[in-house]
């Protein structure tokens, strides 16, 4: 494994952290087009995963994936529970079946969103957190080895989520509002591209 | 905020507590709070296993029972249970004659109980309520919601359940009971989720919001507040176009609080209910009315009309015995 | 005002007709509305009529069916019932074995029910009740008010009642579970009486009315919204000091929500005052948690706890059946 | 009977419209230390009594006021139906036993005030209706056969109204509000205020 314990530990506390700090953020998207939970739910995950932050971080990356993927599931709820606990066991997985860190980035990354698509029944284009996961997804491969790579999946993501906001909703709870839940920024959508900065910043900070 | 609460962490934790404590006779709590059961079991029939976001008080856990519910899994507000929850609910009470999930039409729960059923062991089978009419574009791909006609599906089908009906045709049961079954809400304030702090939604002292999810979802739209007669009126219209009875048709009228509205007005719809659906042909045969699928503190109703037949009212009138539905 | 309503005059008249009608197999309506009573009246047994102003749903009404109430007067919205109602209330159902009064202590409802009995042909008693403790200052003359503890002694001296008991042995076993009996409440918010149109009170974002009574009278103190472990020791405090209980009784346990209050804040506030009363020696043997002496859309709740023995006990277990109560 | 029928009809017409009125009024006294009641009571059974003021009127003065004590009895509710109500058909009742008006006025008021304390169990100073209906009785007694007796009823009753602000209650639901029921004007000596007072109106303009 190219990465260290010590960073992966970081770079996951900074994630976590980032996503706790947003909490408020995300729970009033969620009341303007869902039932105004996503950031307490994220939150709760997020907490979960901090306190297992010493027993992830001493396995192997495939298996610290999947345990965080498995804490999620276990403690988010809600949508988002099954749905970013589906993303992190299928990358913990891929990366238990040939895959590499940081060479495959894009194919363990791809695996995690093929997860979400299934899960979700799914796909970009229906207002949902694959708003934002598919385009750094299309950037991490197109722009895989460049040196502004970081750069560039940043500015994916803050656009990717901005375009949420036009979009009507087909699918998750604000897929029951129809034409009404055009004009807001998906909650799920928000999170990811809170969780795909923070990893950004953290491997900036690195560099 | 003004509720009865120590913090909102603990809200759901300790409302449990009293709910198990106060009907120790009938129920039992899973280990960390996981899950409610029966107290008695019966091994030789089909365990029926709901669950989803707690804030809709009596349902899930007060229909678990003789006669409903084997288990309840209690999500935390608004938010659909864990999978672990659900396996090891459906672990605690199944028997012989496998479990069968009735999950209300929501993604997050969809999700974390096909994720159960993923990881369970046994025979395992699902039915999916969706009852909500409110959504008048149903392009969108998620269907519609469940809501409060899932207790009826709960009711009927434990009933059966209890009876000896087998997997297979508890599903099919289950299917039907949704199939004929049509529920639409109108709130007239919003709820407060405790975590959140601050309502759902605003409405102004002249509004109300028809159409809304038990969620404090927004509806088919925001209007002036209406006399009970005109709510009354288009509800039934809508659930009425929507479930096509012939005239004469037998139906079961469940009105509904949402947790903010008191006994006296929910008579007053019913009694509105009654005489609109009366109008449109329809013979109300089963009444239900109170707080059963509430969402919150939110002031509002929902009612809800299924339609029956010899088996269904006869299910219906079987002895039920839980925290919330006695008979 | 944000209610289910047609018009201000005919709120009671409608939620009437919509009780009987989702009760029919339970109950029948008086003319002119005068009064509720069971549909299968027993003339050997003496017969129990309460009675009370409306928006206390489902209490009267609710409890009249088999091991409770035989009849129930409804008075206009906070208003004692009259004469008449009530006379032709006891008339209706007035067998053999005499009729029995069960009052709360207003003014308006024992001079309305005085003058009833004064007027009524045949053997009359009654009983009245004053369980709630909130007033401290007990010096003025009018006594203690009757509030959500009449549902436990409508209860118990209604199956005594089935069971056969005598006028003059439902008279003492009122008397005798009334004063075992105690009560407080605590508003969150206001009620609106409809045809008043405004709150009745008004409190702050932060605020409390602590021993509100169930018509929004003004109650011990208005107090800074506290958490619900403090709201459950103060009530509790205040509760056993009055009771005077021996350390280890047995008590009934019943959480009543005013009618904002949703399930799951009684459930949270059971468990409070559970721990609570334990905490001073009491022991929990029968539980009751619902809306079921409200005071229309007031969002608060009451604790009122009722020292069992062994007779107790077992008439509160025995069979009911009544709209509201069944078991 | 001294009182001819039309006269009589038009009193009660005036003094029942008077109360009507001022429902708005006693409603919002009754929701400071009562229950918010009052106003709408009152005006039930006043609107009871126009109902049926034809068959009322065409009574001798006996039986009306009887009439009208059972119709406030039958529609009020509260305790100020049975009370109004005794008030009126013990004055009824009075008239039939040898009483006669106007010479006999202040015993057949006086009747009236002995049933509202017999029925209420309460006397003056308790700040209820009697703190009203009792001065007015004094003044009556006292003031008899003078000319100036309407005029000073009128203050009678405006004064003793106001005095039953500074007062705690010790009857009627106000009580149980103990020292919080002082400084508000009892909601039932405004009803009956209002209704002496209407009547002095009408004698005022037939004089
Ligand atoms: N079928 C789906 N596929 C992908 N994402 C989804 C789906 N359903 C919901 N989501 C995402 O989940 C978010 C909501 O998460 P959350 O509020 O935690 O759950 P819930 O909607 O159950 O309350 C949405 O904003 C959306 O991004
Ligand atoms: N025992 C009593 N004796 C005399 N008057 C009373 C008594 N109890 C109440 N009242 C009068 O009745 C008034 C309240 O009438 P109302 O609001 O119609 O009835 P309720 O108190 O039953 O709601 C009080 O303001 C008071 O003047
Ligand atoms: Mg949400
Ligand atoms: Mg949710
Ligand atoms: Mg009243
Ligand atoms: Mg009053």
């Amino acid at each position: 494994m190219s990465m260290q314990a010590e960073t992966f530990k970081s770079l996951v506390r900074g994630a976590a952290e980032q996503v706790i700090a947003s909490a408020p953020e995300l729970t009033s998207l969620d009341q303007a087009i869902g039932d105004g939970d996503h950031g307490t739910n994220m939150k709760r995950g997020c907490e979960a995963v901090l306190g297992k932050l010493d027993a992830i971080s001493a396995q192997p990356l495939d298996e610290a994936l999947k345990m965080i993927g498995k804490t999620l599931v276990m403690t988010v709820g809600g949508a988002s529970g099954p749905l970013y606990g589906s993303f992190f066991l299928a990358a913990g997985e891929a990366l238990s079946h040939d895959k590499h860190l940081p060479e495959d980035l894009a194919d363990v990354f791809g695996s995690g969103v093929s997860a979400v698509s299934a899960r979700g029944r799914s796909q970009a284009g229906e207002k949902t957190m694959l708003d934002v996961l598919v385009p750094v997804l299309e950037t991490l491969k197109t722009a895989a080895g460049q040196p502004d790579l970081i750069a560039r999946v940043r500015s994916t993501a803050a656009e990717a989520v901005e375009r949420t906001a036009p979009m009507q909703a087909t699918k998750g709870r604000a897929s029951f509002l129809g034409a009404r839940s055009v004009g807001h920024v998906d909650p799920g959508a928000r999170s990811s591209c809170v969780l795909v900065q923070a990893v950004c910043a953290s491997l900036e900070g690195k560099q | 905020m003004k509720k009865f609460i120590n913090s909102v962490d603990s809200v759901l934790a300790e409302s449990l507590d009293g709910f198990a404590a106060a009907h120790a006779d009938l129920v039992a709590l899973g280990a960390e709070r996981k899950f409610v059961r029966r107290c008695e079991l019966n091994p030789r029939k089909v365990a029926l296993v709901s669950g989803g976001g707690s804030g809709h008080e009596p349902l899930h856990a007060g229909f678990v029972g003789y006669g409903m519910l084997d288990a309840a899994c209690p999500g935390q507000v608004f938010t659909s249970p864990t999978p672990d929850q659900i396996v090891e609910a459906a672990q605690a009470v199944a028997g012989d004659a496998g479990v069968l999930f009735i999950v209300k039409n929501y993604a997050g729960d969809r999700m974390n109980f096909e994720m159960a059923a993923e990881i369970a062991e046994g025979r395992i089978a699902t039915v999916v309520t969706d009852d909500d009419v409110a959504v008048e574009n149903s392009t969108h791909s998620s269907g519609r919601r469940g809501v409060a006609g899932t207790l009826i599906v709960e009711k009927i089908v434990g009933a059966a359940a209890e009876k000896g009906l087998n997997l297979e045709g508890c599903v099919a049961l289950g299917e039907r009971v949704n199939t004929r079954t049509r529920s639409m809400g109108v709130a007239l304030t919003s709820c407060t989720v405790p975590a959140a702090g601050t309502p759902t939604f605003s409405l102004g002292e002249d509004e109300m919001e028809m159409g809304v999810g038990i969620h404090g979802e927004p509806g088919r739209r925001r209007v002036k507040l209406e006399r009970a007669d005109a709510i009354a009126d288009e509800i039934a219209a809508a659930i009425v176009q929507d479930l096509d009875a012939r005239a004469g048709a037998e139906a079961l009228l469940f009105v509904n609080g949402f947790g903010g509205t008191p006994t006296i007005e929910l008579y007053l719809m019913y009694n509105a209910a009654r005489r609109m659906l009366e109008k449109r042909g329809l013979r109300i045969a089963r009444s239900l009315v109170g707080s059963f699928v509430t969402s919150l503190d939110m002031a509002g109703c929902s009612l809800t009309v299924s339609l029956l037949d010899s088996e269904a009212t006869a299910l219906w009138d079987h002895p039920v015995r839980t925290a919330a539905l006695k008979w």
